[in-house]
């Protein structure tokens, strides 16, 4: 029986805040490995880019951020909410650059002891996070007709 | 003095930076007139942003000295 | 540059409910593919076997369920609360019998145009489950003391 | 008439299911006076459980029939 052979609780291994901004695809990352028994919940929210902007339909969003204060921000945030709701670790990646309709934009986990803590802690996370964290929609790539043999053309809409 | 620009900001004024010239501390309005003198474009943004200084938010007391490195942050949309 | 690749939004391919119990491990359980432009956002919650029930240090938490019933009941939730927050697709995997502490006895992964609906959905979805779904925690393995050379002894304390 | 037992039920009346001898239908009051001439240990749990007719929890005024599949179902713990 599996249950057996389980390890006697080593120390927790978790990083407690792990902030990452990138240019590359995120769909990739998996749930935080977490061997800390006292998780109880992990909590991830993938936000998406979708295929609708402001009623228009797109086939990519185009993002921009001042690095070292998001980053920062995102950091100060975790730290604040970890703290206020007792979570024990989280891990937030925010894409940059071009994201196509259906990849991800954001990725957040969080591990807590019970689920309402994370819950709390991830809602207010993404609150904060769409007042607080300079990151922008700069542009958006909206869905033209294809046109035959035509050279691939790149043309962009400038979000307010 | 530094003032960071972003976001449609820099399509505004065609810049991703503005140099305010060196003058001692300035105060947050006394910051808006000189960037205002230097940029007038931007007087429309004004109501729409907010002013951070070395990745922070600022304060409605701070004084901003010519080493900060400041921007002007438009409304938020990551996530 | 890839988005230009992007598929013409095929007809959503989402199961929009999908509900498993099973006896296997549902730790390789990765986030449900979507390739539906609408989805913005994936939301996913584990719950996990923790270290400590009722005071007590055990290694394994034993689950029983009346089948049948129990997969109407994550059935009928699933379905009314997909339907009150305009959720788009959501898959349920519930795991029975004995779960070693650190693995998921629950998974549940609900996609949605928009967080808040997603948001809304996992937190009514599992505090239904908590009082209306006929799953039971029967039993907990206790942590015991390391015996020399004792033959493997299962012993176990029977939950109220 | 079959009736389910699940958790400690089972370890509390050794079963795993209780057979009422068909008597046609039962209103909710008249099952538990027969399940209880069968059982008495499952007096004490009455309050704490809630009956499920055929998968789903039972209604005050139903009515069982000898058909139906039973259940005790005790305060639940899953996920």
């Amino acid at each position: 029986m599996n249950w057996r052979s389980f390890p006697q609780y080593p120390e927790a291994d978790m990083e407690p805040i792990d902030i990452q901004i990138t240019l590359d695809r995120i769909e990739d990352q998996t749930s935080a490995p977490s061997n800390d028994p006292r998780v109880g919940s992990q909590l991830e929210f993938r936000g998406l880019v979708r295929a609708e902007e402001n009623g228009q339909t797109i086939v990519a969003l185009e993002y921009e951020a001042y690095l070292p204060m998001a980053r920062r921000t995102l950091e100060t945030l975790a730290r604040d909410l970890l703290a206020r709701h007792r979570c024990l670790a989280v891990r937030v990646i925010h894409r940059l650059g071009v994201v196509p309709v259906g990849e991800t934009a954001i990725l957040i986990q969080v591990a807590s002891r019970h689920r309402q803590e994370g819950f709390q802690f991830l809602k207010e996370y993404m609150d904060q996070l769409k007042t607080e964290v300079p990151i922008w929609k700069v542009r958006a790539l909206p869905l033209l007709p294809a046109i035959p043999d035509a050279p691939a053309l790149a043309i962009s809409v400038l979000l307010p | 003095m530094r003032v960071l620009l972003f976001a449609h900001l820099k399509e505004l004024t065609g810049q991703e930076h503005l140099d305010i010239p060196s003058t001692g501390p300035l105060t947050v309005e006394g910051f808006w007139t000189r960037l205002l003198d230097l940029c007038p474009a931007l007087a429309s943004q004004r109501p729409h942003v907010r002013l951070a200084r070395n990745w922070q938010y600022a304060q409605p007391g701070d004084r901003f000295e010519p080493t900060d490195e400041l921007a002007l942050i438009p409304p938020v949309s990551g996530g």
